[in-house]
């Protein structure tokens, strides 16, 4: 044993210390971290950007910008955006949001940073593959990004990339070099994320420190730990899928075309399937939803119970219901092919598994209000963007019941209903999720506080904005009016007053999008200049906390800090303070650990206020 | 003393099968291939087909997986951890080939 | 210190001082069985994709008479392709030899073995080479047409054959270098032969992907 | 975080107006589905409906509990202490089972409504030929002898614009048309054809929708139940012009609608054959 903790010191006193090794090229799982989450984030605000550009046509039909268009004179013609300049902002909105912002600070960002340390490793299982998949992902997003200067533009099949659209030159412009472009991108991109996923699996199941069950595990390392998975399964159907989209576009073959007439030239394939397309899509594109939505679940988790100060309620059930939505997040893709022309058997078979998913979902929602229920309920930032996380998820959740329902779908497929209920799920609840997190680890990230004041006025601004932009698109829903348009002119059934709903959707869309250039200044402005951090300000329990801020390379110092108890020991009776790290001994403080205190409280105790087991004397 | 407390280190190959094993592994895939390939060109044709060659597949991927890649000498949690998700591709299957049927028959 | 290097230390370095629980491996191969089930799912949407497209064609195209060969005047059928199955199950047999040895650090002989390994998969992807001029020159076969039968026939043979015969390809290079490392006796110094074992993991699952192929795309 | 507790009440009186907002705009139907014109669509507004009223209901349950803890659990006082529980069985019990059970009776309604909407088309019912194209839609009737005749891109050409195939002679009498008309209260079933790329036929008012496929044909079958002018929005992103792909339907008697059929033009005329 002497030589392991020898070993032990050689490491930990290994830190690189050129610059470059340091920031730039470093295997350190934090420093990754950092560069993901500046990477994504950037690519969120193109994104957010590019959104701005398509609610001005939305907004203020045919009427010309001119301020704008000199800034973007590719996009614009006689001050107004061009139809199709509209399709491939759409297009690379989608795509941006989707894989390099939400997907890359998530796993990327959020993994990197939380796994290890909340694990108790000291890095990531492999290092070097770590470090190669951030590069990679940088690529990926150079790639996507040049794909916007291209002769033709930027691919304008939308993020979904249907062909034969996506598979003929002639279709659309952007289905040349540019929708080349984005396959090739998105086949680096899933080249990362497996290099990723590996190693955030891996990590997880055998780089934990002593005492670290899985059933100790933080809700946050589980929601990582099954996103991972889903990652790692799915994305090789959209891999393989594009690599059949680019043999169609290249070598002539026929996998998804068939005999088509295009502008008046007849492209002879024969026999092809657009549907295997789709169904290659979106067995990877529906649990890569949920790739989005479990990690910030379990950050929301993590914030809530923290804030509370109460044990999350029922950790258990929780755990369960986020295997339960990861499994079954695999097998309802064609929930979006309803009218699609796939077998109607097959959509029956979809709608229940579907609709199954909401009660794992139900369940998570209701352990959320339980643990908030009769807690000590502090409200930090992050603490605000966690349980806005908990309103919107529920509001977004709910509309997919409708769209779950085949027959319900068959009106609100590819509307503006179906765009509000993913706004509000993915743009909103996930994105909030990034917030929460970004507020309360942020000491663990550069060792200072952010600005709480600055903060608080960002959640505000963001949560009623968000519910201003996304809401009323489920009215536009309601009325038939259909998505990825660019103008609603020649369509008689719609009310006049469809445009000020558009217009109000355009203005607050332009305001929220603004109030993140506040959360841009406080993250610019505390990094260098916020409050110096205690390694643990929001009295927390979990590893990461009993860490420095920021935390040394390697993490722990000398030792590997030894677990005693799990995540959640919050205002346990008899304890000294509110909350019990999980690296105090059990002899040192009593725990609540399910399963090691007696008795469960019964729904009569519970009522008349007597529900706190008393903590099992000694549980080793 | 805390920081390592599981096992550590070599414990690869710590069980495994003696080389006659691995023969016989290799006698039995060479066997079973040949069947395949018979029952392929002897012509049989519709479900029988398709239901021997998929068993035989199978049984070859189950030997495989068994002997040369080692399943059957890890612990059992390993083994339901790496074929569980297997049953996705099953259920992509079942998903994708009937709607293949289906365009078919709506050509 | 540096004297003192040892089995224990190797191993840990890289994994910070963790644990093989809850599957009793290693997190090196724990990550290659990982790799493989992602690779599988690859693999597995081609072959799903293949059979979807298939039923949406159709007819099909007799692959007995296509990868016949013509021996003496006689023709028989998927001859080539039954030697190719040969080879490559040969191929994991010395593989599974080599990993044999490993175990019992003889260097010597896991490197022998290894070298075999890879010369068959070389003569595999020869085969393949053969199996695609003869296809492309002789029958006029391409990604978007063939002479018997819907073209998804052709694309989906130069996709499934080529990506499986990359990763034969790549395997080979991988194994070179493990061999490298044994006869260079790296393995040796550090007191475990695990890498054998887990390049081993990959070469048996590109066996195994080839039962797939050629039960689904040359007998089906 | 002295005076956090603020921000409980404000978020609580925030989440409290946005269920009025929600329950007043959407009870009151400010906005709401395009009035209904078919048969089938009963049942889909139906669905819509109870669907509505149940996800509703949680929507307005949820946020006024969430409302509620929020308010009334903000730390006050430091002494305050947070209540230490685990978790209750029962409970969880109850809040799987009774979104289980809610959700398997909207199931059973939806499949069972799926396969009426998509089963099989009544003997009787007129079939059409929907075609779609960048950036418009076209459509076949059959003529006397009550056939379509068939359809393949390869057939188009500048005078073949419909790309009826010439040597059918089921082809011959049909009779195609920019506008689709529809006769009143008769089942139509519509099969679905594309030229290039997807779109769909989609047409809000009769609740019908269902892409257009290249290399396959798609159906799906109503009955119109309104007299009326409808448009049909394309539905499936399929190009530069997605915004501007609207075709016209016209939903009328049988006897305006088998007089409209008449001016229409033959196949036969539009190819200069013979009938
Ligand atoms: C983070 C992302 C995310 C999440 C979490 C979800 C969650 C869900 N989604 Fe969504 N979805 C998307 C992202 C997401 N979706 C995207 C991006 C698209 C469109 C892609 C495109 O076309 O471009 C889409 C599209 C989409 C469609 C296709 C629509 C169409 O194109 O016609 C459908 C259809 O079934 C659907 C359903 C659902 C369901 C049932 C859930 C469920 O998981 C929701 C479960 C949650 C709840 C139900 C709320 C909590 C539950 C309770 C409080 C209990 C009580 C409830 C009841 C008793 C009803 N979604
Ligand atoms: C996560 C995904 C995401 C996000 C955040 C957004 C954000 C927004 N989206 Fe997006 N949208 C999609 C995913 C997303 N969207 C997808 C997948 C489509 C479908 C594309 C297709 O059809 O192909 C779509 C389509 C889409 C349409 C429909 C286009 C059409 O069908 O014609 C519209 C229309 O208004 C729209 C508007 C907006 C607006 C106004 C915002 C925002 O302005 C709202 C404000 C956003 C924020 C407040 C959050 C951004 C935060 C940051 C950038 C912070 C940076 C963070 C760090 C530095 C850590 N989007
Ligand atoms: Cu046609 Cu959109
Ligand atoms: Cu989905």
């Amino acid at each position: 044993m002497a030589t392991e903790h020898a070993v032990e010191s050689v490491v930990v006193h290994h830190e690189p210390q050129s610059f470059w090794r340091r920031y730039i090229f470093s295997m350190d799982h934090k420093v990754i971290a950092i560069q993901y989450m500046i990477t994504a984030g950037l690519m969120g605000l193109i994104g957010l950007v590019m959104s701005w550009l398509m609610r001005i046509p939305l907004a203020w039909p045919g009427e010309s910008v001119p301020i704008v268009a000199k800034i973007f004179p590719g996009l614009f013609e006689g001050g107004v955006l061009r139809p199709d300049a509209y399709l491939a902002m759409m297009t690379m909105h989608g795509t941006l949001m989707v894989f390099f912002f939400l997907t890359a600070i998530l796993l990327g960002g959020f993994g990197n940073l939380l796994i290890p340390l909340q694990c108790g490793a000291r890095d990531m299982a492999f290092p070097f593959v770590n470090m190669l998949s951030y590069w990679v992902f940088l690529l990926s997003c150079l790639i996507m990004l040049a794909s916007l200067f291209v002769t033709g533009g930027a691919a304008a099949a939308g993020w979904t990339a249907y062909p034969p659209l996506s598979a003929l030159e002639k279709a659309v412009p952007g289905s040349g070099l540019g929708q080349t472009l984005w396959l090739v991108a998105m086949a680096v991109f899933i080249a990362s994320s497996v290099m990723g996923g590996l190693n955030y699996i891996t990590t997880v199941l055998n780089l934990r420190t002593q005492g670290m069950s899985m059933m100790r595990l933080p809700l946050t390392v589980w929601a990582l730990f099954v996103a991972a998975i889903l990652g790692l399964l799915a994305f090789p159907a959209l891999f393989a899928g594009a690599v059949l989209l680019l043999l169609d576009r290249h070598l002539g073959t026929s996998f998804y075309l068939s005999h088509v007439v295009v502008g008046g030239e007849h492209i002879v394939r024969e026999g092809g399937n657009p549907l295997l397309w789709q169904h290659l899509f979106w067995f990877l594109g529906h649990p890569e939803v949920y790739i989005l939505i479990l990690p910030a679940m379990g950050i929301a988790s993590e914030i809530i119970s923290n804030n509370a100060r109460k044990p999350i309620f029922g950790y258990r059930v929780m755990v369960y219901s986020i295997i339960a939505i990861g499994f079954l997040s695999f097998i309802v893709w064609g929930h979006h092919m309803f009218v699609s022309g796939m077998n109607i058997w097959l959509s029956a078979a979809f709608t229940l598994t579907t609709l199954i998913i909401a009660v794992p979902s139900a369940v998570k929602t209701f352990n959320w209000l339980g643990t908030l229920w009769r807690g000590k309920l502090r409200f930090t930032t992050a603490m605000l963007f966690a349980i806005g996380f908990v309103s919107t998820f529920v509001t977004g959740g709910l509309t997919g019941i409708f769209l779950g329902n085949p027959t319900i779908d068959i009106q609100l497929h590819d509307t503006y209903f179906v765009v509000a209920h993913f706004h509000i799920v993915m743009a909103t609840s996930s994105v909030f999720g990034i917030f929460a997190g970004v507020y309360h680890w942020f000491p663990k990230l550069f060792g200072r506080m952010m600005d709480e004041r600055l903060g608080k006025l960002h959640f505000w601004l963001t949560f009623l904005g968000m519910y201003a932009i996304f809401f009323p698109m489920h009215y536009l829903g309601f009325m038939g009016v259909p998505r990825r348009y660019y103008g609603f002119g020649l369509l008689q059934y719609l009310a006049p007053n469809t445009q000020d709903i558009q217009l109000f959707i355009s203005v607050a869309a332009f305001i929220t999008g603004a109030a993140q250039f506040l959360f841009l200044v406080n993250l610019i402005r505390s990094i260098w200049w916020g409050r110096r951090a205690e390694a643990n300000p929001w009295q927390g329990n979990t590893l990461e906390w009993q860490a420095p801020s920021p935390p040394p390379h390697g993490n722990w110092g000398e030792k590997l800090p030894v677990v005693y108890r799990w995540a959640y020991d919050y205002s346990v009776a008899g304890a000294s303070q509110d909350f019990i790290p999980q690296t105090v001994p059990i002899e040192q403080e009593p725990t609540g650990e399910p399963g090691r205190h007696v008795p469960l409280p019964t729904v009569a105790a519970t009522l008349s206020g007597d529900g706190n087991g008393k903590p099992l004397q000694n549980g080793g | 003393m805390a920081d390592v407390a599981r096992p550590q280190g070599e414990q690869v190959g710590a069980v495994h099968a003696p080389i006659r094993t691995y023969l016989t592994v290799w006698g039995w895939l060479f066997v079973l291939s040949a069947i395949a390939y018979f029952v392929d060109i002897i012509h049989l044709t519709g479900w029988l087909k398709v239901v021997l060659l998929t068993v035989l597949a199978l049984m070859k991927a189950g030997l495989i997986m068994a002997f040369f890649m080692h399943l059957r000498f890890e612990r059992l949690t390993l083994v339901y951890a790496i074929v569980a998700p297997l049953i996705l591709l099953v259920a992509m299957l079942v998903g994708l080939v009937p709607d293949g049927v289906a365009v078919f028959v709506r050509r | 210190m540096v004297a003192e290097v040892t089995v224990q230390q190797v191993e840990q370095k890289p994994s910070w001082g963790g644990g093989i629980s809850p599957f009793g491996v290693s997190w090196q191969k724990l990550m290659m069985w990982i790799f493989i089930l992602s690779d599988a799912f690859i693999f597995g949407s081609f072959l799903i994709s293949y059979a979807t497209s298939r039923a949406s064609v159709g007819k099909w195209v007799d692959t007995g008479k296509v990868f016949a060969l013509h021996i003496a005047g006689s023709e028989i059928p998927l001859l080539l392709i039954a030697i190719m199955t040969f080879i490559l199950v040969s191929s994991s047999g010395t593989m599974a030899l080599a990993v044999a040895n490993a175990y019992e650090r003889r260097k010597k002989e896991t490197v022998r073995y290894l070298f075999l390994t890879m010369l068959l998969g070389l003569t595999f992807v020869g085969c393949q080479a053969y199996e695609w001029t003869h296809l492309i020159v002789d029958y006029g076969v391409r990604p978007w047409w063939n002479p018997f039968g819907p073209p998804q026939f052709g694309a989906y043979f130069f996709t499934l054959t080529g990506f499986h015969g990359m990763h034969v390809l790549s395997g080979v290079i991988y194994l070179g270098i493990i061999a490298r490392q044994v006869a260079k006796g790296v393995y040796d110094r550090r007191g475990s032969y695990a890498n054998v074992e887990i390049a081993g993991l990959y070469w048996h699952f590109v066996d195994l992907i080839w039962v797939f192929i050629f039960t689904m795309f040359y007998l089906f | 975080m002295e005076r956090s507790g603020i921000h409980g009440i404000l978020f609580a009186l925030a989440v409290v107006v946005l269920v009025l907002v929600g329950v007043i705009t959407i009870g009151d139907r400010w906005w709401w589905l395009p009035p209904l014109a078919s048969v089938h669509g009963g049942q889909i507004d139906n669905l819509f409906t109870i669907t509505l009223a149940i996800t509703g209901s949680v929507f307005v349950l949820v946020h006024l509990l969430l409302a509620y803890f929020v308010w009334r659990y903000r730390e006050r006082s430091a002494e305050q202490r947070a209540y230490f529980y685990l978790e209750n069985r029962p409970l969880e019990v109850t809040y799987t089972l009774i979104p289980a059970l809610v959700l398997t009776g909207l199931i059973t309604a939806g499949t069972r409504a799926w396969f009426e909407i998509q089963g099989p088309p009544p003997q009787n019912a007129l079939p059409i030929r929907v075609i779609g194209e960048q950036f418009a839609w076209r459509f076949q009737y059959p003529g006397a002898d009550g056939q379509l005749g068939r359809f393949h891109p390869r057939f188009v050409s500048e005078s073949n614009p419909f790309g009826i195939d010439p040597d059918d002679p089921a082809g011959r009498d049909d009779i195609v048309a920019t506008e689709l008309h529809v006769p009143l209260n008769r089942p139509v079933v519509a099969y679905i054809d594309s030229k290039d790329v997807l779109h769909s036929f989609f047409v809000p008012a009769l609740r019908v929708k269902q892409d257009a496929v290249p290399g396959m044909t798609t159906r799906f079958w109503f009955v119109a139940s309104q007299v009326g002018m409808y448009d049909i929005p394309c539905a499936e992103l399929c190009g530069q012009g997605h915004y501007i792909m609207r075709g016209q339907m016209v939903v009328e008697s049988d006897a305006a609608f088998e007089s409209w059929l008449a001016q229409q033009p033959t196949i036969a005329t539009m190819l200069g054959l013979s009938q």
